[in-house]
């Protein structure tokens, strides 16, 4: 049994910022403050926290297009992501990005990639320069279980394997690529059945239990640091809601049942934490009363940040393309 | 160009295009779809086409363009004719597929085998979708030999194109400009289908000829409306197909203009603005009374913020300037 | 025990016009007749042949840049490979693929890929052609060790496996990619061990043994004309030259032990049948070396033949680019 | 340009480019080197690296291309200096790490990135390698926004060029000729590096511009030796990089000589010498006094026989041509 308060606390308040940052966004999109695509975590919040909680700051990761979780869960500043949903020279990618393109190198965030499977790959880039510099970071690249078809995710895992890098491979399988059930379109039965390609442990987590997600990754970080090169670890967990913002008016057919979606929101990572703490006496009601109120207020505070902040002026489309600048037009 | 009132019906880009596979399913049982969910119709134009076709015909694949868009060059070699729905953005990771099989097989092979396959390339821009989700590289495919590419930029053009491409023994790229999806023109309701090669005056003009593409076209339209209320008569040209091209419209366009504007949403450099520009500076040289003037996005990648992303494209307003500088 | 004497006849018979298809080829190479990239296929030859005799002539078959072997195992024109080889207008592709690019649609041989992996999907669409048609015709791509660490690979394999497509997977581990031994490259231990990712069969051959072979792919096409989906082979091997014609000038670094050479020239696929065929009473030593001569005369024939054929005309350079021809510049 | 005598050895621009990267490497530990048997130097230009650096420093890949790539742009965004060494071919397999990541990710992040990565890719052709090992297509990444293109001509410019490639803060494509790489040049033995955006003249001349880059130029000034011996002088400008590209020295040239004959190796359509035309026809269109000349490889694969491959490219012959069909 986990019995560090501190880092339980800590694991509640970012699930929780999380949970309400993406409550706040679906507002923002039905407002029409957030345009363009918008990929909500909801119920999948206990992955990454689990395993970024697992890392240090100087840990690297990498994500993908449904990742405002990511940057939270590694500490990111919300002020900065909000700003950046809205497209605000304030945002962490000054308005650049986006939604789909959160990075925030300052806590180790090498950046989200909206083409699935791109950015596994970048995080074993910096795995390598881990071993070249000498030092024991960790990257953690984040997919889904539909990238995991994709050539970036086998050549990867072969090429960390092969060199022993510091990678911990972190697939959340929600169990659907936009309408696509993993059941038919993932040849093994778990997605960590894949590790046996590449001869490197692969482990099934309960992905709504933000300890288990802890601990799996906790294990895999410590073999990473230790040189033991690699591992995957598939957090299975579930989407609330439909892909992306808006894109339930246009999937024209069911893909998934409505007891499906009830069931696992019977399971959800935010109440099972919260049970947990209070079962097991590591926190009272109204602890965690405190923590929802805090965050309440913190998400206000990004959403006021974000809108108070000004647009990138129009200078700025040409700036940032080259670290040693040339004429563009 | 477009049928009398009775026979046509006013309907989108998205549902010309659907209709144009519909038939040639109908038509021709070798024809069949793969693409991502595309059974569950998300992206419109093959909307309700797994309801008719079956799951076999209309295939939902993995995240896996490589293999898919391989297999279907390997479908299409023993027979088959494949119609692949993605987004350009998504061709990136299935390049060797579409460059090293797809454009090379038949001419490296002796010609031994046609490949009649429709790589349908949704361009998704100018909808805060940034970087990863904006491209419009089918310059490339203009480049490597081997492809054919389609470019609608109405109802009726994109209907007519479809079933031509579908019935060519070719690859071809399919352009679908997300700008304009949406936008209705008239359909007619009889079976029809426009040769590729062909180039199409969207409007008439003596002063300046503005070549457009895809959603330039009705930026271009309204550029001429501007410039006609100056007394400035612009005549739009749309080439419909970039591969293969329809130089002479082009330089007899510009016989009668003497002046060139080219309006591309690619990047500008070695776009088909650029191309377009190039032949005319070799072919047409004598026409041209001014310099020619290349419009296309800035060479920055497409940032996210709606302050930046609509200052990279081409606009009714660019497309007026430029005009009027080929008149200074 | 196979007792099929036509059968074994016929094997030997394919091996050896290989064999000595590639030692004129490497003669060829050596007077300067034969330009360009020109890769062995000696000591390999069981592989190839013991797979293609399990297949129909109307099977479907993809190779790759080490391919001289897979045609004449598939029962491809040797005169017009030859031809095709001194870049002739009556070669398979009319001189304009080449030592990398041969392809006989006549006996199911879509062509052959210098970029590697990158035929493995070719593969992979035939056999759904096979499904849409309704027919049970099988496709099996030949690949390397190196190529199976190609993102082409893994998305392949998967997509074979979920739609349950007849395909064999032969991959013809020759030990090496160019100076690269796969023990480094490949993180498991087998590449047949990588069919676990993909919930198939996988079977690691001795692919010196043409027998053995063949029974494997034999087994391998049974389930897929079945309907039972994909599986993967893995022919062990060894090429005895090196990588390329004409490279082991450049490789400067020994990247294999002499002895290492010798013990698999030991282990010669065409000694091993003969001998069997000798000391199981299948074939007389007058039969075998009748096998020998003949086949010696149809090389000899098919270099004449290759020799003698006209250049393609200037003409050629525009045509088959486009089946609905395009002007072109 | 180059050195006196004592101060230069004649060596090949592999050689060339071997000193650049080993003086860099030893210059910076940060700098390292990815690609397929590097170690074992089969390609030339790395040959002894892996025995002076390591085989940490000089890593040998699995064929994992796109992984490798994009592994360079992880390695180059957490401080280190990657070279990657590959062919043009082969890129195509890893293009999506190419464009979605090297290109696209410091824009994107609104610069919170730099990635000092060098890509070298060969360009075989002209060697009956055909189809599939003959790819020229760095016109696509003149047209993505993202790399710097470098095209070296000559054994000196090789070294200078390299070194400034890998001393850039950005994704430089350093493309190598193989038809030029084991030709001999002077280069001096002191460390010099050579600015991105600088064009060489050549050869100076006033009749008429011709533009060439790498293999081509030496094609070019055969043909410039030709042209003289007419009476016809030719002036042969080398722009060296084509990301950012010397458009200025372009025009100038053409203010000189009102004509332009522009020369690739590349497949004609959208091609860098398609560019340099239209950049020409907008800029430099009152200095034109014929038509453009825009040469390149044909719009066909490369084929395997040599009874045809040749045919393809531009040789002396044809580029003289050009430059007398200027002058009619
Ligand atoms: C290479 C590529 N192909 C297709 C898409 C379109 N797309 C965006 S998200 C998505 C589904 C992703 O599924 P998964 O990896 O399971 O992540 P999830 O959305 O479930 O979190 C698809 C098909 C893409 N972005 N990139
Ligand atoms: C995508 C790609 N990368 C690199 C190469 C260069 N190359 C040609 S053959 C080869 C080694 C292939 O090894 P393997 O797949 O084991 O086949 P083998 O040569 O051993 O038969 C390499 C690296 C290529 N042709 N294609
Ligand atoms: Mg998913
Ligand atoms: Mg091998």
């Amino acid at each position: 049994m986990l019995e560090d308060k501190t880092l339980l606390m800590e694991m509640l308040r970012r699930m929780v910022r999380i949970r309400l940052f993406e409550e706040r966004v679906i507002q923002l999109v039905e407002r029409g403050e957030i345009v363009g695509a918008a990929h909500s975590y909801i119920g999948e919040e206990a992955v990454a926290v689990g395993a970024c909680m697992a890392l240090r700051d100087d840990d690297w990761m990498t994500g993908n297009h449904r990742s405002h979780g990511h940057p939270i869960a590694k500490g990111g500043d919300v002020n900065k992501a909000m700003a950046e949903l809205l497209g605000k020279a304030t945002g962490l990618c000054k308005g650049k990005g986006g939604s789909m393109h959160l990075a925030d190198f300052s806590v180790g965030i090498l950046g989200e990639s909206g083409i699935l499977g791109s950015s596994i790959p970048t995080a074993v880039g910096a795995a390598l320069g881990s071993v070249l510099q000498g030092n024991d970071r960790v990257a953690v690249p984040f997919f889904g279980d539909g990238a995991s078809n994709e050539g970036a995710f086998h050549e990867s895992i072969n090429l960390a394997a092969i060199w022993k890098l510091p990678v911990v491979f972190l697939c959340e399988n929600n169990q659907y690529a936009v309408s696509s059930s993993f059941k038919k379109m993932v040849a093994s039965e778990n997605i960590s059945d894949r590790s046996a390609a590449y001869n490197i442990p692969g482990v099934l987590v309960d992905g709504q239990d933000c300890i288990a997600m802890y601990e799996a990754v906790s294990a895999a970080v410590a073999r990473a640091r230790a040189g033991e090169g690699p591992s995957l670890i598939e957090g299975r967990t579930y989407r609330y809601y439909d892909h992306s913002l808006g894109l339930g008016r246009i999937v024209r057919t069911a893909y998934r049942e409505d007891e499906e979606v009830e069931l696992w929101k019977q399971r959800d990572p935010i109440n099972i934490h919260k049970e947990r703490l209070l079962s097991q006496g590591m926190a009272t009601q109204k602890e965690i009363d405190a923590i929802d109120a805090e965050t309440q207020r913190q998400i206000d505070d990004a959403t006021e940040f974000a809108r108070q902040s000004p647009y990138p002026e129009p200078e700025a489309l040409f700036e940032d393309m080259f670290a040693d600048p040339i004429p563009l037009e | 160009m477009t049928q009398t009132a009775e026979q046509t019906r006013n309907i989108t880009l998205t549902q010309a295009l659907n209709e144009a596979m519909r038939e040639e399913m109908r038509r021709d049982e070798r024809v069949f779809i793969m693409g991502e969910d595309i059974q569950s119709g998300v992206y419109g134009a093959s909307a309700g086409l797994a309801q008719e076709f079956g799951y076999e015909r209309v295939r939902d694949c993995p995240l896996s363009e490589n293999a898919f868009m391989g297999a279907a060059v390997g479908a299409a070699a023993v027979g088959m004719r494949p119609i692949v729905e993605s987004a350009f953005c998504f061709m990136w990771v299935a390049m060797d597929s579409l460059v090293s099989q797809a454009s090379k097989m038949r001419y490296m092979f002796g010609g031994q085998v046609d490949l009649p396959i429709v790589y349908r390339a949704s361009l998704y821009y100018g909808g805060s979708m940034a970087a990863h989700h904006s491209d419009r590289s089918y310059p490339l495919f203009m480049h490597i030999p081997g492809f054919k590419v389609v470019f609608a930029s109405n109802s009726y053009d994109g209907k007519g194109l479809m079933k031509t491409a579908i019935r060519d023994n070719d690859p071809v790229l399919f352009c679908e400009d997300r700008t304009i999806l949406g936008a209705r023109g008239e359909v007619p309701e009889d079976d029809y289908a426009i040769p590729l090669g062909v180039a199409d005056v969207k409007r008439e003009g003596t002063d300046v000829t503005i070549v457009a593409i895809g959603g330039m076209v009705p930026r271009a339209l309204e550029a001429a409306d501007t410039l006609a209320q100056e007394g400035i008569s612009a005549e739009v040209l749309d080439p419909r197909t970039l591969v293969p091209l329809d130089r002479q419209a082009i330089l007899d366009s510009v016989a009668k203009t003497g002046r060139l504007v080219t309006v591309d949403m690619a990047h500008k450099t070695c776009s088909a603005a650029s191309e377009i520009a190039a032949i005319v500076a070799m072919e047409g040289f004598w026409s041209l009374q001014a310099p020619v003037q290349r419009l296309g996005t800035a060479n920055v990648h497409i940032p996210f913020s709606t302050a930046l992303e609509p200052l990279c494209y081409p606009t009714a307003e660019t497309i007026a300037d430029a005009a009027r500088a080929t008149l200074e």
